[in-house]
This record gives C-alpha cells, structure tokens and sequence, in this order.
C-alpha cells in the first residue's frame, strides 16, 4: 500500500497501462506540457512522449469522435472531457457510434475507449456541476465508472482500460485534492463491484463518487443516534453489482440511494425500483439534488446539493415512516 | 482531366458502374425494400473511389451508402440480405444501408448521422498514422455534412495532427430538399478547406475516370506523407432523396441529368474508344444480370436474423 | 370535431399560434418549400413566407442554439430536430442554456422555445430510432410533451407554443399516416393533463407516445381474458399529471409502466417510483425496449420494442405474480 | 490606426481601464473570491467594444467576462456581489462571472460553455432582424473557440440569413495552456471567416483607440444592413488562465508582456497628447480608489441568496 492522491492513482494507473499496452493514446485538452486541469496527468508527456499523449483543441466532439475511431480502428484511447457537461456536446460519437458499434457490425468492429470525465460541483456553476451518470446507464452498451477514494480511482481507471466496448470514468472534483492508499501490486477493481464501505442493520444506503463520502459522514451522524447504516458505494454504476445491494438490503430491510444528480429518472430511481422487484416490502428513500440548476454561489450550491445532514435527514425520515406504517399495520 | 485506363480497366468501371445501377433497381423490386437513400447518378463516384484505395484503406461512408458499399466489394447478394434486413450480408441484417460495414475489405461502415462520420473518419486515420500501416482512411460525406460543425474540427485536427485522412465530399446538389447554394454560403465547397491549409480540389464527379485520377494524386499525396487532402465530386441524385421522400423537382430539372448520368457518359467513352459496341455492352450487362439474379436468390434464402444473439453483441 | 392526419393537426397547430402570435418562427431542415419530412408544414411557408419559416442547413447544435437566442431575445422559435437521436447533436444548448436561462438571469430572461422532434423506431434502424425522453426529464426546467393522437398533437403543440420556458414536443413516426378527431374551437391540452383512454379495474397501464395505440391494442387482448386494464396516456411526460396517475392506481391497485425508450432510468421507472412512494403496496412492473440498439431489420426491429402481446404479457405476468403473493401472505 | 477622441473622451477610456483592473484586484482581496478567469491585459477589449455598442445592442460574452460586465456597466458593487455568489447583483448571486447578465443595459450575457454563447448570438440577432430593432448583435469569444464547429456552423448561418452579428474573438493567445498555433490550424484566426464571405479583420487589441476604431467601422456597416462581420482583436492575457490555474509561462514571457499593458500604453498615449500627467492619473486613480472601496461596502453588506426563492425560477 502506498497513500497517494486522487490525482497520484489516476496518472499511476494510466501510467501502468500505458507502458503495458503501447496501443493507449491519451487525448483532451491541456493533458500534454501542462499536465491536466487537476495535475491528473503529470509526467505522462515526459514519459510517453507527444504521439502518445495529445492535446486537443477546445472541441469536445471532435474528441470523443476521434477516440472513438481510433478504437474501431485498433488504438485504445483515452479522451479526457475536462467537466462531463462538455460530454453533451460529445454525446453523438458515443451514443450514436460506439455504443452501438459491436452490435451494428456483428461484432467485427468493437469501440475499447475510455472516455474520463469530472462531474460534481464545488464552485464553478451551473455549466459546471452537473451529473449524467443516468443518461448514459440509459444507453445499452456503456460501461459506467465511478471511483470516490485513491485505490478505487486507480483500480477503475485500470479496469476501463482493459475493457471490450466503450467506458465512461467519471471522477468528482471534491475528489482531487484528497488522499488514500493505493494497493502496490495490480490490483483491479472489477466491473459491477460494489463496495461495503460500512456495515450497519437498520438501513442501506447506496451512492457513489463523492456522495460515498457525503454518506459515511451521514452514518457517523446516524451512529450517534443508535441507527446503523450500511452505506455501500456503487463503484460501477452501470452494470450494478445488484447482488451486494440485494443482499443488503435484505438484511436491512430499508433503502435509501443518494446522487449528486437528479432524482428524476436518477441512477437511485434505477436502483429502488430493482431492489424492491427482488425484494417485497422494501422500504426506499431517494436523495439527489433539489430540481434546479447548480450556482457557484456557495450558498445556493449547499441549498441544492445532498451534504452529510440531508442524508442523514432523509435516513431518519425514512425508518420513522416505516415505523408508523407498522404501528398502523398492527393496529 | 483523363486518367489513361487499360481497355479491360475500361469495360471493369464500366461493368461496376452498371452492377450499382442494376442492384439498386432490383433492391427496389423487393417485395419490402425498405426506407434506402439511393446512389443513381452516383456510380462514378463510389467506383472511383474504390478503383483507387486498396483493400487495407480504410473507407467510411455516409447514409447514401449502398453503391459504396458494393463497389467496395461487399458481395451483392450479401449486401442485398442486410439492407432488407435478413442475416446473410456481413452485418447479420442490423446495419441496413446506414450502418453496413466489412472491416475485412476495408469498409469501415456507413454511418447514418450526418457529418457524424467525419470526426470517427479522423480517428480512424489516426489510429494508421499511431501504428504505422501506411493506409490513408477515405472518408465520404455529402454536401449537406459541410454545414454542420464537424468539417470544421475535423479539418483542424486532421491538419494539425497531419492526419492521413482523405474528405471526399460527394456533392450531389441537394441536401433533402435544400441546395448546396441554400445551405453553405460559401462560393465553393472546397473553400473550407483553404483556411486549415488543406489542400482541395473540385471535380466532375460523373466522370469515372476524373475521380480515378483525382483519388490516385490524393491517396500517393497523402501515402507519401503530406497530411489531409479534400476533394468535392460534382455528380447529380437522379432520383429522389429516399425511398420515402417526394420528388419535387421540376421534370426539366430531371431531364437535365441525362446528360451528367455517369454511366451512359462512359458508355460514351468507350464507343469512342472502340472498346466498346452494341454486342460488348449486352455481355456486359448479361453478366450484371447473372450476377444480380444470383443475389436475390442468395437474399431471398438468407435467413431472418436471430434477436437472442443479436443482443449478446451488446 | 374535424377528422385530421396527424400532420394536418400539427400544420394547423402552428398555423394557428402563427396567425395568433406574430413573434413565432420554425426554423428547421426542408420544412420550407418542402413542407417538412413528415409533410406537417405543408403550406406554412406559402402562408407565412420565408422570413417565418426558414430552412436550416442539417446542423442541429445551431439549429437549437438560434432557437434558444432567438427566444431569450424576444421571438417564440419553433426548431425542427427531424429525428430526436440528432437532438444530441444540440443538447449543449437546450440544456446549458435554454433550460437554465431564468434560473440563472433570476428571471431577467426566459427561453420560450419549442424544439419538435420525432422519436420511436419504424424500419431506420438504429441512430433513427431512439427515445430520450428520460434524458430529458431528468433535467430541471424543461417541459417534455408527447402525443398519441391528431387531437392532443394539436392540442399539446399549442400548449407548447404559450409555454414560458424550453419545450420538446416529441411526435412519433407511426403516428403521422393515422387520422383522428382535432376539436374545431381552439382547445388546448394543457400541461400535466394525462388521458385515460380505457377504465379498468385490475391493473393500471402508463403509456405515452405510440406506446398508448400499442397499449390499448394490448387491453383490448387482455379484455378477452377477462382482464379489464386502465390504460392512461401521460401526454405530458413533464411534469407529470401525478394526481391522475394516483387515482387510477388507489383503484387498481397494479402498475404497469411501457415505453418504446429503454427501461434503465426510464420514464416508467420514475413513474413507477413515485407512485410506490404515494401508494404503499402498490405493485409494479415496467416494460421498455430491450436492452439493444433497434436495427432496421423488421426482425430486430419487433425483437427489441414492446408491441400489444408484450405488453398484455407483462401485465398477466404482474397480476399472476401479486397473485401468488397475496396466497403466500395468506397461507 | 489611431480614432481621434477628444480628450475628455480619452481620459475616460483610460479611467474605465483602471477601474477593471482595480475591479479584479478588490476581487482577489475579498474572503473567499471563488474561481475566476481574470482579465488583466485584456481590458481594452473590453472597454473598446462597450465604448461603441449602445445600450440596446445585445453583448454575449464568454467566461472570461468580468471586464465586459463592468465595461458594459454593471455597477461595480452588484458586480461584486454577483460573483461571490451573494445577493445583489442583477443575477442575485445565481450567476457568478460565467453567467452574469443584465438584459436591461444590453449585456445577455456571459456563458460558461466555450463557444457555446455562438449559436446563441446568431439567435439573439436574429431575433433583432425579425424584430427590425435596428441593434447590432456583438458576441465575444476566445481564440480556444475558434477550434469549436460552432464558429462554422454560426459563421453559415449568419452569412446565409445576413444576421446583425459581429464576431469578436478576444484572441488572447491561449486556450488554458495552448497556445493559438498549437490548437488551431490556420495562419491567422480571421481566415476562419473567409470562406463564408463574412469580412474579417485583426486588429491589436491592447489599443483601445484602435478596438473604438474597428468597432465602430463593423458596427456600421452592420447597423446599415451589410451582414455579419468578424474582428481578431489581439492581446495577452496577463496572467493564469483562472484563479485556479498554475501559470506555468516562462518568467521572461511574461515580463514582456508589459510592452502590451493596454493600460500603461494608453497612458503614454495621453501623456504624449499632453492630457494627462501624474497629477491627473491620481486624481482618476483616486476617483477609482472611491467606487471601488463602495463596491466593496456594498458586496460586503449584500445579503446571501435564499435559496427558496432561487428554486421558484426554475
Ligand atoms: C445529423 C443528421 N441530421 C439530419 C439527418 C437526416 N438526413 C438524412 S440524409 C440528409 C441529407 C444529407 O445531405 P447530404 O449530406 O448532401 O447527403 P445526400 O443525402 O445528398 O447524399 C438528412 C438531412 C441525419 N441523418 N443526420
Ligand atoms: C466546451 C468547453 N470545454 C472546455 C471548457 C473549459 N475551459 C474553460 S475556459 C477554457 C479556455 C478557453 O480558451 P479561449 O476560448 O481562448 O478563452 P480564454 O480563456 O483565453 O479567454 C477552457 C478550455 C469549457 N468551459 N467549455
Ligand atoms: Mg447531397
Ligand atoms: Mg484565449
């Protein structure tokens, strides 16, 4: 183990896998001298020299075009979207090329591209904060990723790279400047993996990027209260690791899913309404940003988004209906 | 502009030229032929094309795919199964015209968005230039793709990367209903290349042998290393835009395309030539028969694809 | 009540809102002269002239960003996206400007801006083909229309041209060879309104778009088996007309959500959720497309999308199942 | 070039100046100034372009906007305000320096997507042409947007339709860390325009007399019905490309960047028509010093947003 940065783990497992695999390109823009917006690909120029690791002008179609050209035609590239806003203007080559690439072609051409991305808020606006985590698991054929520590970031990234079809790796910006231990030897986090982050009996909570994070902080609250919450980060949002959720929820009896992005047709939404198809009389809350845009003023991006005591509110809000839907049961 | 052919160069364009127009017409026969964007006037143009790229080139094409598709050398009856979408053609019946593609030949795919294959057109060629197989990618769109912001992050990047990428734009007049003058306010469409330093020619597209030349120049250009070329086709669509689109140009209009129809052009030529006479063209046109027979027979055995393993290719 | 193709009650929508509001222009490819792909403009160009009806060159991301200018700066543009999948081509600006205009301005400016698009499959085959209402949805401010007939098309596209904010009003390529009754007042089908096109005790069927014709096929079946299916046409897929949806569901007490769009953060999923959450014990099952793109291969074609026998099987299958249930819980 | 002002006029531009640059400094003192693209170097631009535009022509602008906003009059304290993110500025905090506007003084707006604020100029003057209000649509962009096919496809657009458009891009020789050469590939930015036949003209940008001058001479023509125009203006951004970004330039680059101060020449230039001495730019640096001390006591007594309400104007 060694404890790295966010930031360290994304350019070691990219690192790694380019001196593993010579057919890794590496495309956006300002990832070249400059070393990208959050230092994410410092050294990778120096190392692997400008063929291999390419700015690109301001133009987020063209990006996601060539990256996903360049995997039809036997490279695996990895574009850079500076914030996952811009992937709307990027969405076409994706959805309507790679996505459907294997199947239109009878599995003669696949797309191996890893599309990286920063979603989330913290300061920079409306254009800036947003999540499309759900609209791209509502595509059949993408691959989404979603670390929120160091080993995750660094064993996801890994896994993307080494995937058949098209994956989009999505960080958060709170999640840079942070740190955490990184396994040494190769470790791969797999897809569909999700990770108990903490064990608890009364309630399951389920989110991922930064809103792990948020979570854990929302059980400790709940701890002091005697609720135990196991909280369990998505890791791969889609495919879901729907048996690790299954079986939590199980156990617990009660759901609660928190996301950065909307609730409406949000990546919770998806997940209530399986786990309460596998499971009958399933209690479940859905937590996400209030319906509005995200501002950089500090005190409307706190209005708007989930923190620590939202979730644990909404935790609390949940077992207290449960329990008054008992009461009324057995009354 | 002539490109010096053999005589048996000659009657082969001529021959192809005449297998696109007649497995169109018989596409057309089908008892459900489907929603098709149709290439009759268009020959001279995908058969130069592919007169000139080798089978390691890769070649993308747009919607208006089918006569490239053949000329590239995907097999008729093959072609025929996919685009009424049997299993059969090299795609299993999902692609249809828009999305038909043989890597093996070198046919990277059409793709059905407009202006959509360019920039993937562009990584394909990179991903030549990263792994040094000498190929030039071609990569064929309509006048109408010129409007659309992709030409122009194409061109940049393809010019700052030196990409070996060659544009042919195939300038058939009309977008839909809208003419190139309607639609692109630029005097030529060769000009939005000057800026990217690009260089760009316009030529007849109707003429078989002009597009075999201007492709040769490209692609030895492009092999030798020079960076992205651009050359706009002038041809005409003689038909209307799909299948499913009202023809609403004036008859005269219609009448006109005679005289720039490729193919009765060339026949043409090669009387002159004396390659060929009234008893050459119909063994010619016998043997294009033959071999469209062979294809809907092919097509009409093939079988309807399987939904259970098309979805496993997810 | 006239009998109307519906792209005569599209043409006579905007015909109109035209005459009535002079600061309406369409903007889109070949809807001049040519009178739009699906002939639902014929005769507005000879009418309104070239200054209000424009062709635009085959690019979406301006079309969509004039449309949004153009409204904030005092016009009511009506753009024509020809098919929805090329919407992604101008997603930038619907949803990073458009719908976050009045928001961000604090109201200074708004975006009364309608982008009609067509959407569902009918032999185009995959880029021709999708459904992206849920993306849609799933952001804040935009509201999302569809309709399943020539009335509520002329209904709805009116509505749309008053709206205050960004509108996509989404016809289906099925619909517009049918024929149906257009009220001869001026009757409009105001947001948030759902129809129930069939009363049904036992289960409560959700649909919208060509899914709701696919729908009532399938009651019809059911009625057959003794099996009496509500079937509710969301017509306003944004904001939703939940009250409507609520009341039929307290009566049957069963949910069955369909769309032509995937099922993964779908529009039924949503549906699905908040109704669960409103009806304690409400049992639910969703059908979508299968998780695939849509060939054009007739085939494929019916092997991905959900027609009358699927729906009418999904919903045997949920009463079967909340059958078994209830002899479990007595038992 | 050199547009004769009087010297009352003169005086005024360079007050303006000053008072964006001292605008950006109290900015940098405040608590928490959040994340900034800053426009030292830049403001004459900014100043230049507000000089000629009237109230009633629409200004888009892109991120870097704070100096627009305030050159276009944004009283400096709801400026302030605005892009810490409290309540009272035209935008009650919601808008920060991506997206502030104030519709009612002309500026629609800034927009935090790179060229992304294009098409939507094209929108704004067309709807000005539909509503024959006679204003001229300015649009202000980056060099690094000049990469984006938004360019083209607006540049199309608005020759196709003649709009009210002028296209400025601020080309301040950097995109982040790219330099223009490195990310886009055309001899010089104006090319871009050429195709469409949309006039284009560069001119230095760190001269506000030259930027009144070319302004003046698009507007014009604009205002008189001659269809959209394009001007390069050229100058240097003095520091990181945001608050948040490590400037990473070479110490001797950036020392030579006050040979390009638009300020210190604007000075000179006074100084040399005698209309200015230090006397009297202390007495303008201390009418400065005076507004920006009150915008600073209004920012700091502006009351955070409520999100409530906030949440009312979705
Ligand atoms: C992005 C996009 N917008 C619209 C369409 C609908 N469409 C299909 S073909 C076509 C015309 C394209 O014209 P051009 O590029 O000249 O090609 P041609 O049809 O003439 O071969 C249009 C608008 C599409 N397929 N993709
Ligand atoms: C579409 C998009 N991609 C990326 C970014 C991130 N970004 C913000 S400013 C900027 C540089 C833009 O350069 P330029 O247009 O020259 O403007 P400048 O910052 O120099 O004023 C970038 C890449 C963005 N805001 N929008
Ligand atoms: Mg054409
Ligand atoms: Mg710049």
């Amino acid at each position: 183990m060694s404890r790295l940065f966010f930031r360290e783990a994304i350019a070691r497992a990219i690192s790694e896998e380019m001196q593993r695999d010579p057919t890794i390109i590496l495309m956006g823009q300002d990832i070249a001298e400059h070393g990208g917006s959050y230092a994410e690909t410092r050294g990778l120029f120096e190392r692997f020299g400008a063929a291999r690791v390419r700015n690109t002008p301001v133009a987020e179609a063209v990006t996601v075009g060539l990256a996903a050209g360049a995997a039809a035609a036997g490279l695996r590239p990895l574009a850079f979207i500076t914030y996952v806003d811009f992937l709307m203007i990027g969405l076409d080559p994706l959805v309507n090329y790679a996505a459907k690439l294997k199947f239109k072609s009878a599995a003669q051409l696949t797309a191996p591209m890893v599309v990286k991305a920063t979603a989330g808020a913290k300061g920079q606006g409306p254009t800036h904060a947003q999540s499309l985590d759900s609209w791209l698991m509502n595509v059949p054929g993408i691959t989404v990723l979603a670390p929120s520590t160091s080993g995750d970031a660094y064993g996801l990234l890994k896994t993307a790279l080494r995937a058949p079809g098209p994956v989009v790796y999505i960080d958060h910006k709170r999640l840079f400047p942070l740190g955490g231990e990184v396994p040494d030897g190769e470790t791969l986090v797999p897809v569909a993996s999700a990770a108990i982050r903490r064990e608890g009996r009364h309630l399951t909570i389920v989110a991922h990027s930064y809103m792990s994070l948020v979570t854990i902080e929302a059980a400790k609250l709940l701890a002091k209260e005697g609720i135990e919450a196991e909280v369990i980060d998505l890791r791969s949002v889609w495919p879901v690791d729907w048996d690790t959720l299954e079986a939590s929820v199980r156990r617990t009896g009660h759901l609660l899913t928190v996301e950065e992005g909307q609730e409406v047709c949000g990546v919770g939404t998806e997940i209530a309404f399986v786990l309460q198809e596998r499971l009958d009389g399933l209690r479940v809350a859905r937590l996400g940003a209030r319906r509005m845009p995200v501002s950089a003023s500090p005190v409307l991006e706190s209005y708007a988004l989930p923190d620590a005591e939202r979730v644990a509110a909404s935790a609390r809000r949940l077992l207290q209906r449960a329990r008054q839907d008992d009461v009324a049961v057995t009354t | 502009m002539e490109q010096a052919c053999s005589h048996a160069e000659g009657l082969r364009r001529l021959e192809s030229m005449l297998l696109l127009r007649a497995f169109e017409a018989a596409l057309l026969r089908q008892p459900k032929p489907g929603f098709q964007l149709l290439s009759r006037g268009e020959e001279a143009v995908a058969v130069g094309i592919c007169t000139v790229l080798e089978r390691s080139d890769p070649l993308l094409c747009s919607g208006r795919s089918i006569a490239m598709a053949l000329a590239r050398g995907v097999p008729s009856g093959g072609l025929l199964a996919e685009l009424i979408g049997k299993d059969g053609g090299p795609n299993k019946g999902r692609a249809g015209r828009a999305h038909v593609s043989m890597p093996s030949i070198g046919l990277y795919g059409a793709h059905g968005v407009v202006a959509g294959n360019l920039s993937v057109a562009a990584g394909v060629a990179l991903a030549q230039q990263q792994l040094h197989t000498g190929a030039v990618t071609c990569c064929v769109f309509g006048d109408g793709a010129c409007g659309a912001g992709a030409l122009h992050e194409t061109l940049n990047i393809a010019a700052l990367w030196q990409l070996p990428l060659l544009l042919v734009c195939d300038n058939n007049g009309y977008a839909v209903s809208t003419a190139v003058r309607q639609g692109i306010a630029v005097e030529q469409l060769t000009d939005l290349a000057a800026p990217f330093g690009v260089p760009a020619v316009a030529i007849d597209g109707t003429d078989v042998d002009d597009v075999v030349t201007a492709m040769h120049e490209a692609v030895t250009a492009i092999r030798a290393g020079s960076g992205p070329r651009f050359i706009e086709m002038r041809c005409t669509r003689m038909g209307p835009h799909s299948t499913a689109t009202r023809e609403e140009r004036p008859s005269a209009e219609l009448e006109r395309f005679r005289d720039t129809d490729p193919i009765m052009r060339y026949e043409q030529r090669l009387r002159a030539l004396g390659w060929l006479d009234d008893a050459k063209l119909a063994e010619l046109q016998a043997a294009v028969a033959t071999a469209i027979t062979a294809a809907e027979q092919y097509a009409a055995d093939a079988p309807w694809p399987d939904g259970d393993e098309a979805l496993r290719d997810v």
